[in-house]
């Protein structure tokens, strides 16, 4: 083994030690232990990721199976770990957000008495995440992504005693698994079709694979097999419809809410379908469903983030929008932007969220905005960080959530996949609202009279350094990183061989042909976002934000009252909870208990095998009574014997 | 010592029964608890070496041993072990140590009868996996329904009496059925030999009539649907350590039998109703999961789950391929461990609060938190997360059955959500929440022994799971073997 | 005309100790153990003289009367056990009974001596004399407990419809008499194997007749209607008595007549045999599952397994013949150790016959349960009982003959007969016991001969080689013959 | 001459008539042992018709031990009614039903 | 019709009606009568068949003893009559039908040529000096010897079996038990007392 190999394996290990040896030795190690060794364990990570990134960008990939899990029928299944550009931006941008996290958490849970477990578990998390977009092969892909919903389970339920976070953790990993369902169907496909589970394997052999159809149909295995594996994507990166676990996954605590269901697990799907761009450019079938499906999570989740008011809860459907986002580069083979978009949604969505969780500690566990406003004094760190976060999410030009996002739009409108005018209508609708909610989040908690008893308002004082400093930290890349790396990962051929995009899909490399050299591509995208559309909507957003909740805060409740057939809708997010309850939930009790009592306790048991037992002994009971004990009748049974016999015998 | 191996490993536990029953009444139970404990564990101790001497690289028999038995049917005394039956050996000696020492405390009444039970059982089980000659197995087969239904009968629930008689007969009927296919092809090919009649050739409409004969005999004790009543019952009214014996071990020699006897000896037939036992099995997927969804009493659920994965078993096995038999006997494997630590912690449940209704329950986790933690682990395992041993064999013959028909592995696919629904839907309601009630808040967390217990099989799980390569070597060549029987016609 | 005296040496010395204990019983005073001992030493010693005299191969002694083949050595060396346990068994409990008596033993020597001279029948005449004799030492026997309404009243309907049965074996003996104009068995073979035709109406009659009987004999339903009343009726050391040798002695002459002397009918008495098998089988089962009484359900258990005996039978081959004479040796011993076990609980003044008088029996004497588990599952042939290799050969045997669809419907009630052996072990095992302490006053060699017996059930499994090679050897010696 | 088909059929008519006679009598037990000594009339007159017509005189020995069977058998049988008697008080056939089911 | 035949013929309806009377009778005494006149005719009907000796035998042992037992029996019970034929009618029919049946059936059959008259010539009559008698004989005690001995036993165990069940020990009773006889010692009958001699003592 080489030092990179080395490297690689610690990567992941050093975080799994972490938590097993606190998962174990909670009570033993204590809670600075707990934390400590975690974060030591993820510090680890992401310094060697770092390296590893390093290493990679001079052009070092790496390849190879680190043990065979099983060989079944000649086919070995491996684990093992392909090194290249696409996973070592990931591992960076997840083991950076890992960490923050875990320090952030030291704040954040101070108090809680499942502190160790809950380390044990963001560590295991990191490791699983981890596995997963370090995989070489399908299988251990899969492995990751079942981790990785393991552990999301588990943290959403961490309040076991509450009953919406258990409920809400059943939910999640339900859903999660008709996803995985498709995903797993869709292995099974490549298995079939490649023969390999293995990533090269596959991707080198895709394109003589690209004609070859379903026996007796005429659809494309490509399809099929990108279908499957979309569904997968749908469910971890909550897609509608399985998008209805995501909102609610909100009852864990909040640092899970920026590592898991913000910045890294929700976006495995992305980086799932990115992974697979080989597969997906063969069927334009596929790339317009994801188009679709994108756009509809994109526009239409925005829409619900618009009433919230559970302050995480926008920000969750903040980030089911920017899912949408990226389901939708993806959809228009923009590979490069969706992981762009990912890796800055990273950053400043979890930088959003552990600003909403610092206002929520700050406020003892107060999660409803409308018991919030005017906390800009008391917590300037956040509200300033907060406000960063904000005009990334909307793509103010120069954040860093600007160049992903209009990098997208702009793909989109190149796209010439029938389902793109469509996505780009979305899309561009969608920058309005976003910045209407963001700026609806900032300003009904920082701005304004505070709207709780005043006793309590003079409480309220910033959180402790290892919660801002997190904060600050992952400002930074909110503002910065759009710059420094928009033009390698958008147009500089970072991703190289990681990403596959056939000729005639390439969007990005339209624009990047409307790009002139003599600027840097950054300032050419700013220059430009300020006179497009999708800029003026945002600031139209940002613009009536600042009208209805600052100038006019009595227009809201108005609104909600004139449009309240819409108002509705979207506060019952789309009767999706409703339907799912009803048809999905129920429906399966009530078919379960009918199987139950009308087939197995009635039919087969009742009538088949007990009716049996009952036959026969009412038979047996019945039939004793030959037994009359006259013996004048037992004589004249054997006569009757008798002649039966000779009658029968005799006459045949 | 070598060429008896086997024979010792069968008749060790046996005789230790009989040393154990010995001890008679229960002021001696300390030492009956003991004794059961030494032999058990020496049973487990010598199957080691029974793998440690095992050649994976071929498919023939190992460890054989032939003495003549009965000339006038030349039955023989005929044993040995392939790479099919050598993990189910392992398996059930491994069992019955944590049975044992599962029973330690909360067996109090009649221990020595208890503990010999099941000893009889481990010998008679062992001999099931490890006989060649069609007699010997199914008086080792049938054998072992004796003690199961004086463990259920004695040491089980309210109900037990009619559950007990149900398994009885239910699993006499079915496999009499077998007993007269035994003798048909004795008839037609003078030996017992199951190895013989491998190779012997047979009609469709024989092959046709003894698979049905041979179906009625597995097909029950898998169990598979509609034939999947008893266990339930079975399930409900045994004692812990029965569950355990029954769900872990005496399921999987239905599907052992299909793999010694209907694949190799009915090709043809096994191949023309091939799609007649998918159906079914698929029905067990479905049908069952969406029934032990809606059960209110733990074991019931568990239960009807052992149906719905014994339906991965059928399944796999019926695809003819060497990914789909791999898959159906790892999933056996497993399945013994999971469920096997499943019942281990109803029955740890059990032992504090005497009820099984998920309704008493609520809270667990916060006055017993160890204890949650495995079973989580054992939930999920159940739920085929990767990473567990319960997801290995289930990949498998899903990846086997894509290969046969899509709409097979969707529907078996199903069980990701279904299996996920009822396992973690129940693990919600009985260990998350606030403390349901005073019972509840007056529970201990498990002690050393329980711990010894699931830990063990926590182990095994995780082991699986994480690195299933020397499960699947040791099968590989028999399975291929098989394959190649299975796959060739006879006619 | 030559004399050979030394075949009959067993019949004639119980005949003359029968006499002896007679004599012992009037002229000794309190002479009962005596003629108990003697009753012991003249079973042993004929069983001995059995033994010693193994045939190795037939003869034929007395004018060709009586023949000496390993088939009948076996079954008198058997006969004479089943019978001595049967005394050693019911000691104290006849001696509670009034039952211990001089001319008690002296019957039930007359009735092996009747069995071992039917086992031994070469001639019709013999045979008939046989039969008779076993039959009146068994009426007098199941009437012997003079005061008990039950016992009369058995004794009376046993009596009428076993003349009957017997008026009936001569009908049929008439008739083939006047066909083959010999009353030896060889001789009749002979002729019978001449005009054996399903147009021959006479021949087949005397068949029916003949059949009929033998079915009553070993109680095949329909004619089996005796068995369970006399078995319920009779004093339980007469139940034991009946239903363990004559079934040896039934068996014996079913294959004296029926393979000795009318297998060329094979294929006529064949499609009667099944359907008193299927008859035995299904009925006999059925109506056990609904009684109560211990002895009663023992009955009908014996109808239904003198029914699977006869699958083998009506096999026809060497084979099914040894498998049911596998399957009847068996059966006597299931059968002695079944009965036998009620003696066993029973004490003066108290019955335990039944089936509620064993709930609960595990928690008191927990080794009798384990005796009582090992004989119902060995009944209800459940592997790895003896029970089951019997099963298994009769089944074997009509596969053989290509009749898998009986075998199937054996098999099907085989398993509704489970559920009645079941639930005696239901009973012994699941329930609760009764309030009363229960005491078992039997004496140890009685406990330890029923143990002996019951464990049999699963200590012979390895000797099973050897014991079906006896049965093959005994009816090869049978069939051979000829 | 008398063909010996008539003595059988004598033979067989008394045959039926004591068997027919053991189910029609529901009263009284004497007559059911009478029925059992007509049915071994019964057998004796076809063994007898045989031997004639056989001109072989087993079937007459045969005879001659049916009837001394059937002295010790009516013997037998008496003495059983006669307990029967004593402990019932009666001999109606339609009493002998304790034993039954 | 030649003597024999109407002798035969006869003697055969006399028996069918007696068997018909015993087996329909309403009083057992009249049964055992008319059981001795089928007895009395089927001696007869042997006599057709040169079968003396057991006709014979037949009138004495049967009429004779048996009988003779059967009414003793009967009277000794002493059994209320009026009972006993009670509902006789409603089985008539059926047994009627059976009984029938049964008879045709067994015509037929025998008629059915396998005793036809071909192959069961009537014999010609034996010679004025053979003696059935001396022929059974001779045959029960030399071929018929190992048959005898049964039959022997057999009666022996009818006399045991007889006499265990009726002999009842009624406290009135007085019998001899042989044991005690056979073991009797002198000391249990006769008692030797020691008197003191009259003459002593008193005179002096």
């Amino acid at each position: 083994m080489t030092a990179m190999e080395y490297v690689y394996i610690f990567i992941p290990l050093s975080c799994l030690a972490g938590a097993v040896v606190v998962g174990l030795g909670g009570s033993y190690v204590g809670r600075v232990g707990a934390h400590r060794i975690t974060i030591t364990g993820v510090a680890l990570s992401f310094a060697l990721s770092l390296i590893v990134f390093i290493d990679v960008m001079q052009g070092n990939r790496f390849d190879g199976a680190v043990y065979t899990w099983a060989v079944s029928d000649g086919i070995p299944f491996e684990i093992g770990f392909l090194i290249d550009e696409l996973t070592a931006l990931m591992i960076v941008v997840v083991t950076f957000v890992s960490f923050m996290v875990h320090v952030y958490t030291i704040g954040y849970m101070h108090d809680d008495p499942g502190y160790q477990r809950f380390f044990s578990y963001i560590a295991l998390f990191t490791f699983a995440m981890l596995m997963l977009v370090m995989s070489n092969n399908f299988l251990q892909l899969f492995f990751g992504w079942e981790a990785v919903g393991l552990v999301s389970y588990l943290l959403i339920g961490f309040w076991y005693k509450r009953e919406s976070a258990i409920a809400a953790n059943l939910k999640a990993f339900l859903v999660n698994r008709v996803g995985d369902l498709g995903f797993l169907l869709g292995i099974a496909a490549v298995l079939y079709v490649f023969g390999s589970l293995d990533y090269l394997t596959v991707f080198t052999a895709a394109p003589q694979m690209a004609e070859t159809t379903v026996p007796n149909t005429e659809t494309l295995w490509m399809t099929v097999i990108s279908l499957l594996l979309f569904v997968g994507a749908m469910g971890k990166s909550a897609q509608v419809p399985l998008h209805v676990w995501l909102p609610d996954s909100m009852e864990g605590p909040t640092p899970i809410s920026a590592l898991i269901h913000a910045a890294t697990m929700v976006t495995a799907g992305i980086f799932m379908v990115a992974r697979m761009s080989p597969l997906f450019e063969l069927s334009d079938t596929a790339l317009n469903v994801v188009m679709v499906i994108g756009a509809v999570t994109a526009f239409f989740m925005a829409l619900i983030g618009l009433v919230q008011n559970d302050i995480k809860r926008v920000i969750a459907y903040s980030t089911l929008s920017q899912l949408g986002y990226m389901t939708v580069a993806l959809g228009a083979s923009a590979y490069a932007a969706g992981i762009f978009h990912l890796g800055t949604h990273a950053f400043f969505k979890a930088l959003l969220f552990l600003g909403a969780g610092s206002v929520i500690i700050a406020l003892h566990h107060q999660q409803d905005m409308r018991a919030m406003g005017g906390l800009r004094q008391k917590m300037p760190i956040t509200w300033i960080t907060m406000i960063i976060g904000t005009l990334a999410l909307i793509g103010f030009p120069g954040f860093a959530g600007f160049f992903s996002k209009d990098a997208i739009i702009e793909a989109v409108h190149f796209s010439n996949q029938p389902a793109a005018s469509f996505a780009y209508v979305a899309l561009t609708a969608g920058t309005f609202v976003t910045a209407f909610y963001s700026w609806r989040l900032i300003f009904l908690t920082f701005h304004g009279k505070p709207r709780m008893d005043k006793e309590a308002f003079e409480h309220v004082h910033e959180t402790p350094w290892v919660m801002t400093l997190p904060l600050v930290l992952l400002a930074v890349p909110s503002i910065m990183i759009g710059w420094i790396y928009v033009e390698p990962v958008l147009f500089g051929g970072f991703f190289a061989d990681s990403i596959k995009v056939l000729p005639e899909h390439d969007t990005l490399a339209r624009i990047g042909a409307q790009q002139d050299a003599a600027h840097s591509i950054a300032w050419q995208m700013v220059v430009h976002g300020l006179t497009a559309l999708p800029v003026i909507l945002t600031l139209l957003g940002s613009v009536a934000a600042y009208l209805v909740y600052i100038l006019r805060p009595d227009l809201p409740g108005m609104l909600a009252r004139r449009l309240s057939v819409a108002y509705n809708i979207l506060m019952n997010k789309y009767g999706f909870d409703e339907f799912n309850e009803f048809v999905f939930a129920r429906g399966a009790r009530r078919i379960g208990s009918f199987f139950w009592r009308a087939g197995d306790v009635r039919v087969i048991d009742g009538l088949m095998v007990n009716g049996t037992a009952r036959m026969v002994g009412w038979f047996s009971s019945v039939i004793r009574h030959i037994q009359t004990g006259y013996v004048y009748q037992y004589a004249f049974v054997m006569i009757i014997g008798l002649f039966a016999f000779m009658t029968w015998f005799l006459s045949s | 010592m070598r060429n008896y191996l086997l024979s010792v490993v069968i008749w060790l536990p046996i005789i230790g029964a009989l040393l154990v029953l010995s001890t008679g009444s229960d002021q001696r139970a300390p030492l009956a608890r003991k004794l059961s404990l030494i032999f058990s564990l020496a049973t487990f101790l010598l199957s080691l070496f029974l793998y440690s001497g095992f050649d994976v690289n071929t498919a023939d028999m190992q460890f054989t041993e032939k003495v003549l038995w009965v000339s006038t049917f030349s039955i023989y005394y005929h044993l040995g072990v392939d790479g099919i039956s050598m993990p189910l050996i392992i398996l059930t000696t491994f069992l019955t140590v944590i049975v044992v020492i599962a029973g330690w405390q909360v067996i109090q009444e009649k221990t020595a009868q208890y503990m010999a039970a099941f000893l009889f059982m481990e010998g008679l089980m062992v001999g099931v996996f490890a006989s060649l000659d069609a007699i010997l197995f199914y008086v080792f087969w049938e054998g072992m329904l004796i003690p199961m239904f004086v463990i259920i009968g004695i040491w089980g629930g309210s109900n037990r009496i009619y559950a007990t008689i149900k398994f009885f007969l239910y699993t006499l009927l079915g496999s009499l059925l077998m007993l007269v296919a035994f003798i048909y092809l004795y008839h037609q090919s003078d030996t017992f030999s199951i190895l013989q009649h491998h190779s012997f050739p047979l009609s469709m409409t024989e092959q046709m009539l003894l698979f049905f004969a041979f179906f009625s005999a597995f097909a029950v004790k898998v169990p598979m649907f509609p034939v999947h009543t008893w266990l339930p019952d079975a399930h409900v009214e045994a004692p812990t350590g029965g569950s355990v014996i029954l769900a872990a071990i005496m399921l999987k020699m239905g599907g052992y039998g299909f793999l010694r006897f209907s694949l190799p000896i009915l090709p043809d037939a096994s191949r023309e109703l091939a799609l007649f036992v998918i159906v079914l099995s698929l029905i067990a997927i479905v049908y069952i999961a969406l029934v032990a969804l809606v059960q209110e009493d733990m074991k019931k659920l568990i239960a009807y789950s052992s149906i719905a994965h014994m339906g991965f078993v059928t399944l796999g096995f019926f695809i003819f391929s060497v990914q789909g038999i791999e898959g159906g006997l790892v999933q056996m494997i497993s399945h013994g461990f999971i469920s096997g630590a499943l019942f281990l912690c109803v029955g740890v449940l059990y032992d504090r609060m005497h009820s099984r209704d998920i309704k008493s329950y609520g809270g667990v986790v916060n006055t017993m938190p160890v204890f949650a933690a495995f079973m989580m682990l054992f939930a999920m395992a159940n739920a085929g997360l990767p990473g567990t041993s319960g997801f290995v064999g289930e990949f498998l013959v899903i990846l086997a059955a894509f290969k046969v028909n899509i709409w097979y592995a969707v529907l078996a696919g199903t069980t990701l959500i279904f299996g996920a629904a009822y396992t973690l839907w129940m693990y919600k309601r009985v260990i998350f929440g606030e403390v349901a009630n005073e019972e509840v808040r007056g529970l201990t967390d498990i002690s050393q022994r329980e711990t010894l217990c699931l830990g063990l099989l926590a182990a095994m799980v995780l082991i699986m799971g994480i690195y299933p390569y020397p499960f699947l070597e040791v099968m590989h060549a028999s399975v291929e073997h098989l394959v190649t029987q299975a796959t060739a016609s006879k006619l | 005309m030559e004399f050979n005296i030394q075949p009959i040496l067993p019949e004639a010395f119980i005949t003359l100790m029968a006499c002896l204990v007679l004599m012992v019983d009037v002229y000794v005073r309190q002479g009962r153990s005596i003629c108990y001992l003697l009753t012991i030493i003249a079973l042993l010693g004929g069983a001995y003289l059995c033994w010693y005299d193994l045939a190795t191969e037939s003869i034929t002694v007395l004018n060709g009367m009586f023949i000496d083949d390993i088939f009948s050595d076996i079954l008198k060396i058997v006969i004479c056990v089943l019978a001595l346990l049967v005394f050693v068994y019911s000691r104290e409990y006849s001696k509670f009974r009034e039952l211990f008596q001089g001319e008690y033993f002296a019957l039930g020597l007359f009735a092996v001596v009747g069995m071992m001279v039917m086992t031994s029948a070469n001639h019709f005449l013999v045979l008939y004399l046989g039969l008779e004799l076993l039959s009146l030492c068994l009426y007098t026997m199941v009437a012997f407990q003079r005061d008990s309404v039950l016992a009369t009243e058995a004794a009376m309907k046993y009596f009428v419809l076993g003349a009957l049965g017997s008026a009936m074996l001569l009908y049929g003996m008439s008739i083939i008499y006047g066909l083959t104009g010999s009353l030896d068995i060889e001789t009749v073979r002979i002729s019978v194997a001449a005009q054996a035709s399903p147009d021959n109406l006479a021949l087949i009659l005397g068949l029916v007749f003949i059949l009929v009987s033998l079915a009553f004999k070993i109680g095949a339903v329909p004619f089996h209607m005796w068995v369970p009343d006399v078995y319920h009726g009779a004093p339980t050391s007469s139940t034991l008595f009946i239903s363990t040798a004559p079934k040896l002695a039934g068996f014996a002459i079913i294959v004296r007549l029926l393979v000795g002397g009318l297998e060329d009918l094979h294929f006529m008495w064949r499609d009667m045999v099944v359907i008193l098998a299927v008859l035995s089988i299904s009925i006999g089962n059925l109506i056990a599952i609904a009684q109560t009484n211990f002895k009663r359900m023992l009955a009908y258990s014996a109808i239904s397994h003198m029914g699977f005996m006869l699958l083998g039978v009506l096999a026809g081959t060497e084979n099914g013949y040894s498998a049911a004479l596998f399957y009847s040796l068996v059966y006597v011993f299931m059968g002695l150790g079944g009965f036998g076990i009620i003696v066993l609980l029973s004490r003066a003044g108290y019955e335990a016959d039944e089936l509620e008088d064993l709930r609960g029996l595990n928690k008191t004497n927990p080794w009798y349960a384990l005796l009582i588990l090992l004989l119902m599952f060995s009944m209800a042939g459940v592997p790895p009982t003896i029970g089951f290799f019997a099963k298994l050969s009769v089944i074997q045997a009509i596969i053989d003959v290509d009749m898998t669809w009986l075998a199937v419907v054996a098999v099907l009630f085989a398993v509704v007969g489970a559920f009645y052996y079941l639930r005696v072990v239901k009973l012994v095992y699941f329930d609760s016991s009764p309030d009363e302490v229960r005491i078992i006053e039997a004496p140890a060699d009685m406990r330890f001969f029923l143990s002996v017996n019951a464990l049999a059930m699963v200590l012979l499994l390895p000797l099973m080689g050897p014991i079906q090679e006896l049965c093959t050897q005994a009816i090869a010696s049978v069939v051979n013959a000829f | 001459m008398i063909p010996l088909t008539h003595y059988l059929v004598l033979g067989a008519v008394l045959f039926s008539i004591s068997m027919v006679g053991i189910f029609l009598n529901r009263k009284n037990v004497v007559i059911l042992l009478m029925a059992i000594e007509l049915l071994l009339l019964a057998v004796n007159i076809n063994f007898v018709a045989f031997s004639h017509y056989l001109q072989d005189t087993a079937g007459q020995v045969f005879v001659f031990f049916i009837l001394t069977v059937a002295a010790a058998e009516s013997a037998i049988g008496l003495a059983i009614l006669i307990v029967l008697f004593r402990t019932r008080r009666s001999i109606n056939v339609e009493d002998l039903d304790t034993l039954r089911g | 019709m030649t003597f024999i035949q109407f002798a035969f013929y006869f003697f055969a309806a006399v028996l069918i009606f007696a068997a018909t009377m015993v087996v329909t009778i309403r009083n057992p005494v009249k049964a055992a009568l008319f059981l001795v006149l089928a007895f009395f005719s089927a001696a007869c009907v042997w006599l057709t068949l040169e079968a003396e000796f057991l006709a014979i035998v037949l009138v004495l042992v049967y009429v004779g003893a048996v009988m003779v037992l059967f009414l003793f029996v009967v009277m000794m019970l002493n059994i209320n009559l009026e009972r006993l034929r009670e509902g006789f009618a409603e089985y008539l029919p059926i047994g009627g039908v059976i009984a029938v049946l049964m008879v045709l059936e067994l015509i037929i059959v025998l008629n059915a040529g396998g005793f036809a008259e071909e192959q069961f010539p009537r014999p010609e009559g034996h010679a004025a000096s053979y003696s059935n008698t001396k022929d059974l004989g001779r045959l029960l005690y030399t071929f018929y010897v190992y048959p005898f001995e049964l039959a022997a036993i057999i009666l022996l165990v009818a006399i045991v079996a007889a006499i265990t069940l009726t002999l009842r020990k009624r406290p009135d009773t007085k019998y001899i038990n042989p044991a005690d006889q056979v073991t009797v010692k002198k000391e249990d009958r006769l008692r030797i007392v020691k008197m003191p001699s009259a003459t002593s003592g008193d005179r002096s």
